[in-house]
């Protein structure tokens, strides 16, 4: 790879391949649309992010007719920054009221992961060059050879201060098994949410109040794991027919009701299957 | 000047034995640069400029302008031949390296898989410590997003990453390796390209590395 | 000079199939001669002129031609300047050595930092090499959690450990030497003390060399 200026690597680390959106008020790659939004210089409310949604599914699509399919790599980057985008969209949409504190907060936290998310894509950027360099530096090999004997005899007698005994204990300790090294995922997956149960409990209010508002229902959750188990489970007892929902604007209040009767409910736990039969992760040996 | 990892500092009586000096380099048959080229002949790792002026017996301004001018003779600059090796200078002093045109002959030859690429893991998380420096494990897995630490021990192991502290926490601090330089072909991390043009907002980023802290 | 067989006419893809070379040393900048030097300023022990016909896709009768004109040049012998190394032929092969003429700058490099007793991490090193050998570097660095390159290094330019053969992939085998056996008082590395009554648990050993076999 050729050394090049640092504005070479990077337009060549989003080049070969890269998604392009064309817009009414923008057109080029997706990584330059989210740059200038992140700069401020386009306004996220004013980017048809549907369009760019559509424009992407349909590279997906001549993608695979060409029989040269995306990897799962690009298209969850995809998602997620898709997704974050609307996120923020969504949030700079809705009007500003007193009393959504919280709401500040949430959009806070919002502009957090997004700034995060640039920054893995920084570091992901520096990354590409970082390798290229390391490749381009080893096509020279460093001059590194043993003494010449009548040099190594002019080095001091070595003053050995350890016998055989010493000696194993040394190779002991080095040998010593170190704990295998494991994967750490608590961060990626908060103690498990059952679906089922989120649906049992959602179920249950729904009954008793006959309907609610989704900000209602999911109130009381802890974290956003289960505000998305309790809207998984909506879906899942939408599919059951036992509730339905209203919403009167695009991205307003959304109300649940309950039309399940009074007979029992259980959904599928399709997200709850234990991977039981996956084999033991081998600790990192590869 | 780094002594060499397999040796201890070295007494007194024997610093004052090489302080005199049995020979002048000028007298030699091919003069100071010669020596100078032998020396680094012998070399195993990077030298540093003030460690071949006292082995020389030259003041150190001497023997870099020595040291450049023979880093330009190997290039071919002088109207010689290119030569088949360089003299560089990376990771805090100079070495002779085989010359970068010559790769695919000495691909050929040097069958010991030295230079191992480095999996994306291993890069991203070798580029958030070289920027980071000191950074702990933790930070890392947050900019990354997954736990790093067997990336991190192969990275250890590799010789590019080592322990550089502990915070009060407890937490072991990382950062990189003269190796690092030398395999990047640096003299110093000043030289690793600006992360800003890669960044879209230094003080956003600020506010993840607090919130990051607080975790 | 006389092209390679199988060079002339070809695009690189047919050249590359035709004789599985993908360059042409005649091509490069410097010449045959430049591709020779690089070869030779890496190799770390006396290379026979067949073999690096080989790596250069020249006929050995030339490489030995071309070997003669450099060692003669080194010299000084066309004119230019005496250099700080020499190629020589020896034990079988060709290699570069720091030139004689130097070797009291040398030897001070040599001595400079250089001391009498191996630091912790060479004793280590030395260690493990002894329990596990025949051993590559790679695997000592993964048991150890750090580079032992130079470690390596310096435990072989005194005597202890020495490069024992090779694996398929390329990479070198070390072991230790019978001077380290005088050293430590044994005659044979059966002597060497079990590790048992040291470790809290053998087969977790086992599952350590495993795992780094799978390296």
């Amino acid at each position: 790879m050729p050394p090049e200026a640092a504005a070479g690597q990077r337009a060549a680390a989003s080049g070969a391949g890269a998604f392009e959106v064309h817009l009414e008020n923008f057109s080029g790659p997706f990584d330059l649309l989210l740059s200038l939004i992140t700069r401020h210089r386009l306004d996220v409310t004013e980017v048809a992010l549907a369009q760019v949604t559509d424009e992407f599914v349909a590279a997906v699509r001549e993608a695979e007719a060409r029989a040269e399919p995306w990897d799962l790599g690009r298209l969850s980057e995809f998602l997620v920054v898709a997704a974050t985008l609307l996120d923020l969209k969504a949030a700079r949409l809705l009007p500003a009221t007193d009393e959504d504190v919280e709401d500040l907060e949430l959009l806070e936290a919002r502009d957090l992961l997004f700034a995060r998310l640039l920054q893995y894509r920084a570091f992901k950027e520096v990354a590409a060059t970082i390798g290229a360099r390391l490749a381009q530096q080893a096509r020279s090999v460093p001059r590194a050879v043993a003494l010449e004997p009548h040099l190594a005899a002019l080095l001091p007698e070595l003053v050995l201060e350890i016998g055989p005994g010493e000696l194993a204990v040394l190779a002991a300790h080095a040998l010593r098994p170190r704990p295998a090294p494991t994967v750490d995922t608590s961060h990626l997956y908060t103690p498990t949410v059952s679906v089922r149960e989120q649906a049992a409990l959602v179920a249950d209010r729904l009954r008793r109040s006959g309907s609610g508002t989704f900000r209602a229902l999911v109130h009381d959750a802890g974290s956003p794991t289960v505000v998305v188990a309790r809207f998984l489970a909506l879906l899942e007892l939408y599919r059951e027919g036992a509730v339905a929902f209203d919403q009167v604007t695009p991205l307003g209040e959304l109300t649940i009701r309950w039309t399940g009767g009074d007979a029992e409910v259980t959904v599928e736990d399709d997200y709850d299957a234990e991977p039981a039969d996956a084999p033991a992760p081998e600790g990192g040996e590869r | 000047m780094s002594a060499p990892e397999g040796a201890t500092g070295h007494g007194p009586a024997e610093a004052a034995a090489v302080d005199e000096l049995a020979f002048d380099v000028a007298d030699l048959p091919g003069g100071a640069a010669a020596a100078l080229e032998a020396v680094l002949m012998v070399a195993d790792e990077p030298v540093p400029a003030v460690q071949l002026a006292t082995v020389l017996g030259l003041p150190t301004a001497e023997v870099e302008a020595l040291l450049h001018r023979l880093a330009a003779e190997y290039r071919g600059e002088d109207g010689g031949r290119p030569r088949g090796f360089e003299l560089r200078e990376a990771g805090g002093g100079w070495r002779v390296y085989s010359a970068p045109a010559y790769a695919d002959v000495v691909g050929r030859f040097v069958l010991d898989g030295q230079a191992a690429r480095l999996t994306q893991a291993a890069l991203e998380t070798l580029a958030v410590i070289a920027y980071r420096q000191p950074v702990t494990r933790g930070q890392v897995s947050a900019v990354r997003g997954v736990n790093v630490e067997s990336v991190v021990r192969t990275l250890v192991s590799r010789g590019l990453v080592t322990e550089v502290g502990t915070e009060p926490s407890g937490a072991v601090l990382y950062g990189t390796t003269p190796y690092f330089l030398e395999r990047m072909g640096m003299t110093s991390l000043d030289e690793l390209p600006p992360l800003a043009p890669y960044l879209p907002d230094l003080d956003a980023l600020e506010d993840v590395d607090e919130a990051e802290g607080a975790r």
